[in-house]
């Protein structure tokens, strides 16, 4: 059972800011006119003992990958080593993003490797670190994409998706000004072939694909799909929210895609942070190494380490150079895996995942799997499953997607479980699948709350402690 | 030792046995044998990585950014370098929240949901706006998703942005780049001594017009005077006005609401963060009116079945994963995290402290502008105005000499023009301002 | 409620041993023979992902300062400084106790500051570190007492404590060899003059004596009782366990104490680590400084700091010099609260302590109160009405102790709760005076694991999971 | 800023309104009035001790400590310094463990208790005796203790405790301190090659002997081949045979069980702090007949009401709070956070990495004493033994001028006699090793 810290029979843990506040008034000795300043501002004020016990209890009432299980599917929640947590940590390593080049050579020659393994791991030419996220890098992907087609006199206006990508696929390729094509799957899951060769055109500036995708299921024709998109002059985008199925064993680059982002927060097991932050490096083929965004770091002849602006760039996606501490601990992930440890890492979170959908009772359509799969919840709601199985100590997969599954739930254990909490898990998806609708309509139980109406929250918007104040 | 063993995953906890038993149960005569890849995709190589032991990384870190001179940094223009108590570190560090998902199980994530909440709270008392996000990456996209929503919420249908001839320069590219998916032009209007040209804006301010940015501080760290003279021109014209600015300005200066902003955005990172190398948060702050247009999560208050109070993330179908290319963004990671710890910041220093600290950003840049003025060969402020953590000095000796030789004296500043360098002073550089002046005093004779 | 991880219906959190273990045969490839090495070893053999996950989810099931109001009588539980466990963690904080001196000159110097602030603080002329407890600060004292006497060739054989002491006094004085005379205490729970002064006698070593004593109350005649001890030929110690009631305002040194001791994580709030480690540095008078355990650190002519050896020192009383990161993080506690703030912590502290005995249902006996008071729990079983404050959400008192208050309920809420959290403090004191032996007896209900049977554990003690392997 | 505020302490949340009205209730008219306390021993001065920030004070001791040297230090004797896992700092500093206090209340301590718990067990299987406590201070005191243990369990009355002539010099003192208390009187055998002299104690041994201490790695680092022949001896005449190690060597070397240890102490934070300037835990364990005469703290096992296992604090009537002057021992507060780390670091390590870990340290030792005897003027070891982590070598220059000399080019060792030097080394200065062997050669040249 989560903690649960009860205030009363209104509220758990009291806000901030029903715990005490102060207004304070500026002015009087303020060292500006008043005419420059606001009046007053009020804010919590409490004392650190009264901080630390808040954020304590917030805590506990919070599940995390140290918790228990978390697999969440399409998410890779792996765990985060806490040694990486040090290193990102250090001093040296959060320095002003404006210091001239001389003077930060430690943090470029680290950018400079990190560039360097990324490439080597997706089979890239050239990588940029800057996008904060992996919707980030997708865009930055696109902005290059689009470059390049713009820079070739091709102008090209739309962006094709399968219908089993991710969301941010969609909404990238819109807040980049393209038109976006749904593409439906075929019968297994996969990319329908002679579908795309329907959708692609003159028009086609380039097709974003996960693979494997978010059946868990690898796009067997990836060549015959990057044939037919290149042959149109379109770019073959790869969403690498799923890389950690492929490590050591197949690499974008040589699968034909020209653009990719990583999502170093799945793969490279960087901490998610209750959302984030992230980062999403991207990596291009050669041709389209000008138009990465400004700056990326090279090595000089006398083996110093430079800023320098690709000659076509995009300019920017970030203001600086990204989430920089969450890069510090991408490469030490990796550096402490390396090539050994990346390629178990796929290959546990690939056995994990087919030994899980073998032994729990729901039905697991489509396969054969990679890094996850997509049960069906069948005659149950998938979203109550979810809040069931939280009773059980263990996080819910993802739930209600992707479509193509009736009820989904979309379950990617990674590498970190073992055959024990497997078999744990398993029992508890065995025990849901089980049970009546009076017991999921009553779940969950054991958690730092209880089932939470979502439908009347977003009814009536309250979103700061103003808004409750008003009402009451 | 197990620690420098370079079978596997140090991570991956499966014994052989394991292994064994588990192909055994899907019926797999190997790990390989599950990887469903055509042969000539299939990456028989190597990445030519060694796997190293934690001790070794550390050791390979420390040094290798050990490599970054040890420099006092003057720096600022957008990033800011604040005390971070460790009180801060340590309750971000717990890993039920570092190491959580965003929270669409809200039940099990009460606590960072809550935590969430109070940071959007602290915002709209800082803003004065009704609504603030969660999070945007940064300050640079913040104003790229102000842009894109003010053309979703305009009435009349405008494609020009109007921004500062002088702002930080990432910010300025960042903002292209998204303006133009939508199809807006960014512009750029005067400056006059470091403040709005009010005049000049007015003649560029058409019903065409989108979006009127100002920022506040300015990037060359003056305080704006005319802000409620550039929202209501802004509106009078139909445009919505952003301002840009940050929670420790915030605390002091003129509130956004009380000046017209419809938007705010900006880095929250000046609290709880520090430098960083620029990683930083997107602060994002609207009108209520514009709810369900704003980017990015949003965390509201719901009740769950006991009665009590309880938290959720809401109105999600804004969002991609629902929405799609209809979304209001295509934000999904977003910086949560650091939202945690700009919350914990702010409530560490409470009001009075964060008043304090944001007078401190004006006394101590008037302080030492003061300082530097008196210095033969150098004039500061180089503008005729209030000044906010930083500002400009103007220097007889060219403005890269001065910062190269200052450089070799152990400290970083920013030279912006061929006579001026840009001066940053915090609370981390307060102390060192002694030595910095006599580095000047001996550097520009 | 705690978090309450639960197994099965025999056990919460499994034991790691129960997790998995492996056997590892020594030999074969050994680097050493045969006989000089073990046959095998079998301990715990688990990923560092489930590591995680079992210390996070035992985490949940404790209870910290951080965690709630934690009133301990006697036990000082103050807030403890994020900040100093970072001082605490800086890598030259941690060198080898072997260096030489002129490589350790940092280390040396905080030594001297932090012995010259306890010195002004204790109103001591020369303090020793060394000690890592305040049991073993107790004993260094008492080793010191015993040196001054047996080098004024004054053999002396007894040990006087009051009956309201600390066990460890009692303890301590045995260990050293002496016999132990016990004070039995007058009306108003204070030390009993006339008792006193027939008590000594030329085999009175010294007097150990708390102040304020365990009630919390002033030995209003410490005058006449130093002359008393001093008239005889003892020394009087100080036992600095409620030294956080007198900060600022009065000293032992100036009360004529002879030796203290400082217990660090009481009064100067470091952590308390589940039992240890503290500190339990000693200040003596100067006519005893000579004997304090070596070595000690003192300032050179030259600026530079040397470790020495008083001339009549007792020799050790730790291996090496204590323990160490606990003195910085007291250095660093000192150097933060500064004159104002130490003042401040002790009047905080007995307006506290005096707020909330008078808001409470209990009868609270003797008085005046500094930094805190010994209710009576009356007809009801004190150690109950522990279990029972256990359910509302706070840590109780300390029970049964001292015997001079029937069912004593010893209550130390420290200056760092303020009203809002005193309030609830006093609600659930009074909620549960309120309660009949039923609730009682059923509590508690809201913690990770529910009322323990500690005698019955007691009387078949199974002290490792080795000793539950043979049950089994 | 409030950081700075110095008007009391910051962790003392009281407003002034809030202190007026607790003033107020309880009926005093100030704070001063609360204080009992008769005028003459009043204290109206100033400690003159200056309140600083946060921010300051970590600057401060950056300072102050940045004051040492940095040497890589081949120090031992006693303590040693092994890499200690990220994991270990990150859980132990969970508030729940860190700020909690002993077990008193065992219902909302599970968690710490089920890791002491564990501790113990740990150490039962690798002393292969029935019962460890949980935690003395360090080696020292624990062997004092051992001392006073003989003496309450020996069945004839007996004053002797028989020591190795060569130990560390603290670990005898503070053994002295607290053999003295008990009437005992601490004597030295004679070593013979590093290793004990068996003979030599049989001649020294008598019925009035409660002790016989022997380590292994013994004090120079030599591993000691006759333990089996001092436990017998010290069995023949009835005294306790106590031995000295830590976990890391435990793990590898001869099982204390096997070669009839009574008593195991040792300092255990071999695994789990690091170097820390000497602050270890003291490892006690022993046999299940000296059960109720065991000194500190002992975790055990009971039921709950939900007839769940669950742990407690247990045979708390050996502990000085209820036994007094006829405690086992005046230990209290002990090492309790230490224990915790150290059963996280062995759990870490896990049986394989430990056992690599202890062969290791056989190894680099080896190897690097074969290096030094390889260089002109050093012969090592000095000793013709096996070793553990550390070994003697001699050097032809005076050992003091080459210690001196190393210490210049940033290493530290010890120096042991006239020709003597004792140099250690472990996983953290196995990387230092070519280094510091150049830097010998040049030295003793």
């Amino acid at each position: 059972t989560q903690a649960r810290w009860t205030d009363s029979e209104e509220r758990y843990e009291p806000l901030l800011a029903e715990k005490d506040t102060t207004e304070v008034e500026i002015g009087g000795d303020s060292p500006l006119p008043d005419d420059l300043t606001r009046d007053s501002v009020e804010l919590p004020s409490l004392s650190e003992p009264e901080l630390a016990r808040h954020y304590t209890r917030l805590s506990q009432m919070s599940y995390g990958v140290e918790s228990g299980p978390f697999p969440l599917g399409s998410c890779t929640m792996k765990y985060n080593p806490k040694f990486t947590e040090d290193v990102a940590a250090l001093p040296a390593a959060g320095v002003h993003p404006d210091r001239s080049d001389e003077t930060v050579q430690g943090t470029l020659e680290l950018m400079y490797r990190l560039q360097d393994y990324l490439g080597r791991i997706g089979g890239m030419d050239a990588v940029t670190l800057q996008p904060p996220a992996g919707a980030a890098g997708e865009y930055a992907g696109i902005l290059v994409a689009k470059a390049y087609h713009e820079a070739n006199g091709n102008d090209r206006s739309e962006v094709i998706v399968p219908d089993s990508a991710h969301g941010t696929n969609f909404a990238t390729a819109a807040l980049a000004g393209y038109d976006v094509l749904e593409l439906p799957s075929a019968e297994d899951g996969r990319v329908d072939l002679d579908a795309l060769e329907a959708a692609v055109s003159d028009d086609t500036a380039a097709l974003m694909l996960t693979n494997p995708n978010t059946l868990g299921c690898f796009e067997r024709d990836i060549e015959e799909i990057a044939s037919v998109v290149h042959d149109a002059g379109g770019l073959l985008y790869y969403d690498g929210a799923n890389l950690n199925a492929l490590l050591g064993r197949a690499r974008p680059g040589d699968m034909g895609f020209d653009i990719m982002h990583y999502n170093v927060h799945k793969t490279f097991a960087t901490p998610h942070g209750g959302g984030g932050p992230g980062a999403g490096p991207v990596g291009v083929a050669e041709r389209l190494a000008p138009f990465l965004p400004s700056p990326r770091v090279r090595r000089t002849d006398d083996g110093a380490f430079e800023l320098f602006e690709p000659e076509q760039t995009v300019g920017k996606v970030h203001g600086f150079q990204g989430n920089w501490l969450v890069l510090v601990k991408t490469y030490a992930y990796i550096a402490r895996l390396g090539d050994p440890g990346l390629a178990d890492a796929s290959a546990k979170a690939v056995l994990n995942a087919n030994y899980l959908a073998a032994q729990i009772d729901y039905e697991v359509p489509f396969g054969p799997f990679h890094h996850e799969f997509v049960a069906s919840a069948g005659e149950q709601d998938a979203a109550d499953v979810a809040k069931r199985m939280l009773d059980y100590g263990v996080h819910p997969p993802t739930t209600k997607w992707p479509e193509i599954v009736d009820e989904a739930l979309m379950t990617e254990p990674t590498e970190i479980e073992n055959k024990r909490t497997l078999d744990q898990l398993a029992a508890a998806f065995d025990a849901v699948a089980a049970e009546d609708e009076e017991a999921l309509d009553a779940a969950p139980q054991q958690t730092a709350a209880r089932r939470i109406d979502q439908v009347a929250a977003a009814r009536t918007p309250r979103l700061s402690w103003q808004a409750l104040d008003e009402e009451s | 030792m197990t620690e420098n063993d370079t079978r596997g995953s140090p991570y991956a906890p499966h014994t052989d046995a394991e292994t064994q038993a588990m192909l055994d149960a899907v019926g797999a005569d190997s790990e390989e044998d599950l990887f469903d890849i055509p042969e000539p995709v299939r990456f028989d190589g190597q990445f030519d990585i060694s796997p190293r032991s934690e001790q070794s990384i550390r050791a390979e870190l420390r040094d290798t950014l050990g490599r970054n001179d040890d420099l006092t940094e003057f720096l600022g223009r957008g990033h800011y370098d604040h005390y971070v108590p460790s009180l801060v570190d340590h309750l971000a560090d717990r890993s039920e929240f570092l190491t959580s998902y965003t929270q669409y199980q809200p039940e099990v994530a009460q606590g960072f949901l809550q935590a969430l909440f109070e940071y959007q709270s602290m915002l709209v008392e800082l803003t004065g706006l009704e609504v603030a996000n969660c999070s945007m990456y940064d300050a640079a996209t913040a104003l790229g998703e102000a842009a894109t929503l003010s053309q979703r919420v305009r009435s009349v249908s405008g494609d020009r942005a109007l921004v500062p001839e002088r702002m930080a320069e990432g910010r300025r590219s960042v903002l292209e780049n998204y303006a133009s998916g939508s199809g807006i032009t960014v512009e750029s209007y005067p400056m006059a001594d470091g403040n709005v040209d009010v005049d000049a804006l007015d003649d560029l301010l058409a019903e065409d017009v989108a979006l009127v940015y100002a920022e506040n501080p300015t990037v060359r760290g003056t305080i704006e005077e005319s802000l409620g003279a550039v929202g209501d021109l802004a509106h009078a014209h139909d445009a919505l006005f952003c301002l840009g600015s940050d929670p420790v300005a915030l605390a002091l200066l003129e509130e956004p609401a009380s000046v017209g902003a419809d938007v705010v955005v900006g880095d929250a990172s000046t609290l709880g963060l520090g430098t960083a190398y620029g990683m930083g948060i997107g602060l994002f702050a609207t009108r209520e009116e514009y709810l369900r247009q704003v980017p990015g999560r949003l965390v509201g208050v719901g009740e769950d079945d006991s009665g009590r109070r309880a938290y959720t993330l809401t109105l999600q179908t804004r969002e991609q994963h629902i929405r799609r290319e209809r979304a209001t963004s295509n934000i999904c990671t977003n910086q949560a995290w650091v939202a945690l710890r700009t919350a914990i910041h702010a409530a560490w220093l409470g009001p009075e402290g964060l008043v304090d600290l944001a007078e401190d950003c004006v006394t101590l840049a008037r302080d030492l502008a003061a300082r530097l003025d008196d210095v033969d060969g150098v004039r500061a402020p180089a503008h005729d105005r209030h000044h906010f953590r930083e500002f400009c000095a103007r220097t007889e000796r060219p403005a890269a000499d001065v910062a190269a030789a200052l450089q070799t004296e152990g400290f970083a500043v920013h030279v912006v023009d061929e006579h001026e360098l840009q001066i940053c002073v915090t609370d981390t550089t307060a102390d060192a301002v002694d030595d910095f002046v006599a580095a000047v005093t001996e550097v520009v004779a």
